[in-house]
């Protein structure tokens, strides 16, 4: 009945036996143990579960586990190099794109893979890039100038 | 004030790494050994008797633990207006009747959350259907079915609210309108649903970690419905994802995981569904509204006479609280000499409504403000002209009600009114509408009635000099562990990274009201503050003695460094005298205590901020579609603390009051809400958010820590009417109800141009 | 809560058949999955066995050759929004991904799934027959094709018949001096249509008469319609505001649209006559520039 | 969600009443419905299926005769609960039937449907669209029945 699930997760691979039912953002929750990635609905409309699917943003609560098979996943906890944030999530600390803190995970990765497809979007495609993640705290305009001072190049990758 | 060396600066909140890296850990994420997980079943029916309740089918499936019902329970009514038996009128796991769908009759709890969810299926009730009434304006009717018993017509509470001479005023008015409106419902919808983590031990203590907005009313309110002591409940707020008025009061997910944890002795978790979230917490309050409002031909008005029946829902929870605040603040920002208000909450047989962000006051913003720009127009009066004829100034008392000290309205209407002027002529459908506000921060009413004072704190000094703070205060993601912290360092003299932050445990914190009401800042604040001046005072007396200073010379610290005011550069390192203080205090580690009860500040606040904002809107007339192109505030919020949290709280409002005025609604069939999913329940995304920009006005607050005052409800007051007040500049159609809809706009332009081709003929 | 079910990851489309023939009406084809998931996480969907096609690189491409662009059924809606062919030549169909959903979810989420979910509101339909493509569909005896206009039967019902997959999408190469364009009515700018309406005009050489056209609704009626009656009062004629007007009159007689919690009959009615004139005025003004 | 409307044939009210409340004529016009079984003359069981689409929904289904006032009133309630407690679907039918001019009965119907549970969450747009039509068919059914067999 149970599946054997092989992937890599923040580049460490795993051999994982799953229900044909179970979603990736359980895995990753559940048996993984990253609890970084959030879940806020259940219809796919709230992005807090984004991760990076071979460096695509894709909501995890509408993945099946076994459809990740072969495939590596980054997750927020894979942002930062060892004790080194990530560009955006230094500027997501200061221009306070987050409040709660619950939609953050998901709106880093929807933005990592926005600036991992196109290194220099615009003002509009920022917003488009993070249409499907909701924040009920900050207005987004915060998160919009976040990526934008990282696209402007105030933030350099760390070594 | 420039020489603060904390307060004022941009900086990261203290949780900040935690957040972008996700290590930041939430109710949601607890996972505790021998855990459970359970699920809640619930009312299908808006009105019914619980004829019977058979558990036996759900108990015998494998990996089911427990199932509870009423029954497992004191059968004790809870409710936050403690004061008030009457009003404590929610059951939670309801006996004999549900009164609204989503209304809880048993819980289970499971191995895991899948086999909990397939007992709720093996859960059978018998129910009896009884008439149900939907809209306050029939359940206020003498046939209507009676949802509470011995509640005539349904009325849970009234207010009434009356200065000056009403009826004789409006006599001397040289023009007088009244106007119906209608503001509806609107959800929270935190990213974090409701959830719980409850665990009874064998000992009998409590431990409970939940995602609240008050940790002293959930342990205490747990106090009440288990019948123990306080001091054997410690809740725990962690990351709190998201509050906006929906999570301080004891809920479903906190009340059944404590009843299954309590028969089985082994922690029980839930979190509600998305779905559940929607229909079976709180909302907002939707409001029937009937103004009057008089006005001398210059503008001066002199009379307004408000009455108001709120949908109260199926329980009383905080919406006695919304019905009090409506009705006070429709006299915001204005100096009505004479004002009547009469309200009346109505039970009805939907979702109980409570508090929302604004509470009350977002509601009557919008009538208000509309209804103002209206008289405005009808004497031929600028909107902003209107507004400063007739606002708020400093030191101005409210008949019997408040005494407002700081004020900076009129300044804020200088400022929008240049921002307008700025924007010259527009595009054609564009308009630009005005809205003006004000709001508390922090209430004085104590319906809870609690012993204790509203807010304290304890701040520790340890060895190393870093600094421990203890408050019940709740961080729910606005920021307050923040913004308490840098109060803390600005007043020690520390900087802001010495400060460790310990809030809303039970367990080890005072207690503190909560986070509501924008009274985290004030209240939490002058105690924190109290608090940490109690350890510098300590310090200081320390350094006198040690430098030998004539005691002429006044000290102080500033950034590390315990000196004299006068001569600052004589002085010693703040590390040192703490270890020296330590050591001769027989090794007891720096300790203040602080507290804050509002005394002789009226019935509502000790202190209020005001703003006034400006939304423009671009409106296509063939479709009634309109866009929020631009929304600016000018604001004052005394002394801004946490420069960074007040943007975001602002921008923040704006997306959710936008959505208030624009899009957000829970429409109903029968009781039913019908779109309880966030596919369904349309709020502002990305892309939908208009351009903000905020014009900060500086004002002085004496009762608030370091002058401050609320900057976090207040702006989601003037959103929803400032978008009306564009649309009717834009293409002149005006819209009673909320939300303004595109639908609307389109059915009120085709109208006016049935009436401009009448008029024609 | 989602219901077990057998996991099978077909390599082949020849291999998916056999699957589908082999357990019929107990099995569901899953894709992106973006929105039977949802279906079955509240248990409104329980099949016993899942076919999941999404791992069939066969079905997932764009080429293009003499009959025009083929999508295969399985292809992302993110590669067809960024698609260079696609851009060049249906610069209307990579628009209209732009506006499907969320990133996340074209990421996922693949146009052949779209297409047979059979959502009255969904995106590429309305588009798909305004560009006048056509589907195949293979079975265990063969393949067949069908117009995409005629694929729809009803609410989120299409034509497949047991045992039969969705395998490609033709569009056929456009007229010289075609224009075409869509646009959805929402509240919120990512979701679905409130009413939606795609429209292609192509017009003749130098005369500027309207040779053709085609106009598509969609969340008007149970399943994406084509408003032919609207479109016989342009055809063959020079477009004025006038027969804009009445084609967008007539367009809303041809609806059935319901009144929901998004907007009443009425209102839907009114948005269709509003927005088909100036949909195919924009189509007529890009045809004007092909 | 309500559906309302009347037509008019002819045919003597004693008649119309009369089919209408011959065994099985109204659980007949439920879209739908399998095997109905009587269990008095007042109540019919069964079973009742619906598909939308992927979702096909089974529903134990009981119609009962609330209210009867012949020959001119009659109340019938139903009520279905979905198999596998994906929800409940209830049903009044009330049909009013009055002689006009010329020797016409006039029948006026209302019919009203809700749906209680997860049925209900799965999208309002697509779920209302349904129940129209479910309540649509039911009375055509109802008004096709009663003219092939009275209105000739």
């Amino acid at each position: 009945m149970k599946k054997e699930l092989k992937f890599k997760v923040n580049g460490q691979p795993y051999e994982i036996f799953v229900k044909p039912k179970t979603l990736l953002v359980e895995v990753l929750r559940d048996l993984v143990g990253l609890t970084g990635t959030k879940r806020g609905c259940s219809s796919s409309s709230c992005g807090a579960c984004t991760v990076m699917l071979d460096g695509m943003a894709v909501k995890s609560c509408s993945v099946l586990a076994l459809q990740a098979n072969g495939t590596e996943v980054v997750t927020v906890e894979g942002l930062a190099k060892g004790n080194e944030l990530s560009p955006l999530q230094r500027a997501f600390l200061d221009h306070g794109s987050y409040q709660c803190g619950f939609c953050t995970p998901g709106m880093l990765m929807s933005s990592t893979a926005l600036l991992t497809e196109n290194p220099r979007p615009t003002k509009l495609e920022i917003k488009e890039g993070i249409d499907g993640n909701i924040c009920r705290c900050t207005g987004y305009n915060a998160i919009v100038r976040a990526v934008t001072a990282v696209v402007k190049g105030e933030y350099k990758e760390a070594k | 004030m420039s020489d603060y060396s904390v307060i004022g600066k941009r900086v990261h909140n203290i949780d900040g790494t935690e957040k972008v890296t996700g290590s930041g850990k939430y109710t949601f994420d607890v996972v505790l050994p021998n855990m459970l997980y359970g699920k809640i079943l619930r009312s299908p029916h808006p009105h019914a008797k619980i004829l019977k309740i058979d558990t036996r089918r759900a108990k015998r499936l494998v990996g089911v633990k427990a199932v509870v019902t009423g029954k497992d329970t004191l059968g004790r009514k809870q409710g936050i207006w403690r004061r008030f038996p009457e009003l404590c009128d929610e059951e939670i796991l309801c006996r004999a009747k549900v009164r609204y769908i989503g209304d809880a009759v048993a819980a289970v709890a499971a191995i895991d959350e899948d086999t909990a969810e397939e007992a709720l299926d093996l859960i059978d009730v018998e129910y009896e259907p009884l008439p149900a009434v939907f809209d306050p304006m029939d359940a206020i009717k003498e046939d209507a079915p009676q949802i509470h018993e011995g509640v005539e017509l349904n009325i849970n509470i009234n207010r009434h609210i009356e200065w000056g001479d009403v009826d004789e005023a409006f006599e001397k008015c040289d023009h007088i309108r009244e106007d119906k409106f209608k503001c509806s419902s609107q959800a929270h919808v935190c990213m974090e649903t409701h959830d719980a983590v409850a665990s009874f031990g064998h000992n009998g203590k409590l431990e409970v970690w939940t995602s609240s907005q008050s940790s002293y009313y959930i342990q205490r309110l747990y106090a009440d419905m288990l019948d123990m002591n306080e001091s054997d409940i410690r809740v725990t707020n962690r990351h709190t994802g998201g509050g906006f008025g929906s999570k301080f009061e004891l809920d479903s997910a906190q009340f059944c995981a404590a009843i299954l944890s309590q028969k089985l002795c082994q922690p029980v978790k839930i979190v509600l569904t998305r779905e559940e979230e929607f229909t079976a917490t709180k909302r907002r309050t939707p409001m029937y509204y009937f103004l009057k409002l008089g006005a001398k031909k210059d503008g001066t008005m002199l009379a307004k006479e408000v009455r108001v029946i709120t949908e109260g829902g199926a329980y009383t929870a905080m919406g006695a609280t919304a019905l009090y605040l409506t009705g006070f603040f429709s006299s915001f920002p204005y100096k009505y000499p004479n004002y009547r208000y009469d309200g009346y909450r109505v039970y009805t047989n939907t979702a109980t409504t409570s508090a929302m962000r604004g509470f009350g006051a977002p509601q009557s913003t919008f009538v208000g403000e509309s209804q103002i720009d209206m008289m405005a127009e009808d004497l031929g009066i600028d909107p902003v002209e209107i507004r400063r004829k007739n606002g708020m100034t400093p030191n101005y008392e409210v008949p019997g009600q408040a005494f407002i000290q700081s004020c900076g309205l009129h300044q804020c209407l200088d400022k929008i009114e240049e921002h307008i002027e700025k924007r010259g002529k527009l595009p054609p459908n564009h308009g630009i509408g005005v809205s003006a506000y004000g709001f508390m921060s922090g209430g004085i009413f104590n319906w809870f009635n609690t012993p204790y004072a509203f807010s304290a704190a304890v701040v520790r000094i340890n060895i190393d000099g870093k600094v421990d703070v203890y408050t019940g205060t709740c961080d729910m993601g606005q920021g307050s562990n923040t913004t308490l912290a840098m109060i803390c360092a600005e007043e020690l003299g520390v900087r802001l990274e010495d400060v460790r932050m310990f809030s809303g445990d039970t367990g080890i914190c005072p207690p503190d009201l909560g986070a509501w009401g924008s009274r985290q800042t004030l209240m939490g604040g002058n105690a924190v503050k109290m608090a940490a001046a109690e350890c510098k005072q300590q310090l200081i007396e320390f350094t006198a003695a040690k430098m030998g200073v004539n005691i002429v010379y006044d000290l102080d610290i500033k950034d590390r460094w315990v000196h004299l005011v006068d001569r600052p550069e004589r002085g010693v390192s703040y590390f040192d005298i703490v270890k020296e203080a330590i050591r001769g205090k027989d090794g007891v580690a720096i300790m203040g205590r602080g507290h804050y009860t509002p005394h002789r500040k009226g019935m509502i606040s000790p202190a209020y901020s005001f703003g006034v904002q400006a939304a423009e809107v671009e409106v296509d007339p063939e479709t009634g579609r309109y866009k929020l192109v631009n929304v600016t505030t000018a604001h004052e919020s005394g002394t801004v603390i946490n420069p960074v949290g007040i943007e975001g709280q602002l921008e923040g409002a704006i997306m959710m009051a936008g959505g208030y005025g624009f899009c957000e609604d829970q429409p109903m069939d029968e009781g039913k809400i019908l779109n309880p999913s966030i596919a369904d329940y349309k709020l502002i995304r990305s892309l939908d958010m208009p351009e903000t920009d905020i014009l900060e006005i500086d004002t002085y607050e004496p009762e608030g820590p370091f002058g401050a005052k609320e900057a976090g409800e207040g702006l989601t007051n003037p959103t929803a009417g400032a978008i009306g007040n564009a649309v009717y500049k834009a293409v002149g159609v005006r819209i009673y109800d909320l939300p303004i809809t595109p639908e609307k706009v389109f059915k009120a332009l085709k109208e006016k141009e049935k009436q401009q081709k009448k008029a024609k003929k | 809560m989602i219901n077990d079910f057998e996991h099978f990851t077909p390599k082949t489309l020849k291999e998916a058949l056999a699957l589908l023939a082999k357990y019929g009406d107990d099995c569901k084809v899953i894709c992106g999955g973006q929105s039977l998931l949802i279906l079955m996480r509240q248990g409104l969907v329980s099949p016993k066995y899942i076919v999941d096609i999404k791992g069939i690189s066969e079905l997932s491409y764009i080429k293009d050759d003499k009959d025009g662009v083929k999508i295969g059924a399985t292809t992302t809606h993110r590669a067809v929004e960024k698609s260079a062919v696609i851009k060049k030549k249906y610069p209307v169909l990579a628009e209209m991904e732009t506006r499907l959903a969320s990133v996340q979810t074209r990421n996922w989420g693949t146009i052949g799934g779209n297409v047979c979910h059979g959502d009255p509101a969904g995106d590429p339909v309305p588009v798909l027959i305004a560009l006048n493509a056509t589907l195949t569909v293979a079975g265990a005896r063969g393949t067949r094709s069908i117009p995409v206009e005629n694929f729809s039967l009803d609410y989120f019902e299409v034509d497949l018949k047991d045992g039969e997959l969705l395998a490609e999408i033709t569009i056929p190469p456009p007229p010289p001096r075609t224009g075409a364009v869509y646009t959805k009515f929402n509240i919120i700018e990512s979701d679905l249509a409130t009413v939606s309406v795609a429209a292609s005009v192509t017009l003749g050489a130098g005369d500027g008469v309207c040779q053709d056209v085609r106009i598509a609704l969609g969340a008007v009626a149970p399943t994406a319609i084509r408003a032919k009656k609207a479109e016989k009062v342009l055809k063959g004629k020079k477009i004025t505001d006038a027969l804009l007007k009445e084609a967008g009159e007539v367009a809303a007689t041809e609806t059935e649209p319901i009144s929901d919690i998004y907007a009443s009959e009425e209102y839907r009615l009114e948005l269709v006559k509003a927005l088909v004139p100036r949909m195919t005025k924009e189509a007529l003004a890009r045809a004007k520039k092909a | 969600m309500k559906i309302e409307g009347k037509f008019t044939m002819k045919a003597p009210i004693q008649e119309t009443w009369d089919f209408l409340l011959a065994p099985g004529t109204l659980v007949s016009c439920i879209p739908g419905a399998e095997k109905m079984e009587a269990v008095d003359d007042k109540t019919w069981e069964g079973i009742v299926k619906q598909k939308v689409g992927p979702i096909t929904i089974k529903l134990n289904f009981t119609q009962t005769l609330t209210e009867l006032d012949p020959p001119r009133h009659v109340k019938a309630m139903g009520l279905g609960s979905a198999v596998g407690g994906a929800g409940t679907f209830t049903q009044e039918t009330i049909v009013d039937i009055k002689e006009v001019a010329g020797g016409e009965v006039e029948v006026a119907y209302s019919s009203n449907v809700s749906l209680v549970g997860r049925l209900a969450t799965f999208g309002e747009r697509i779920m209302r669209a349904k129940v129209n039509k479910i309540g649509g068919q039911f009375i055509q059914n109802l008004q096709d029945k009663l003219e092939s067999e009275l209105g000739k």
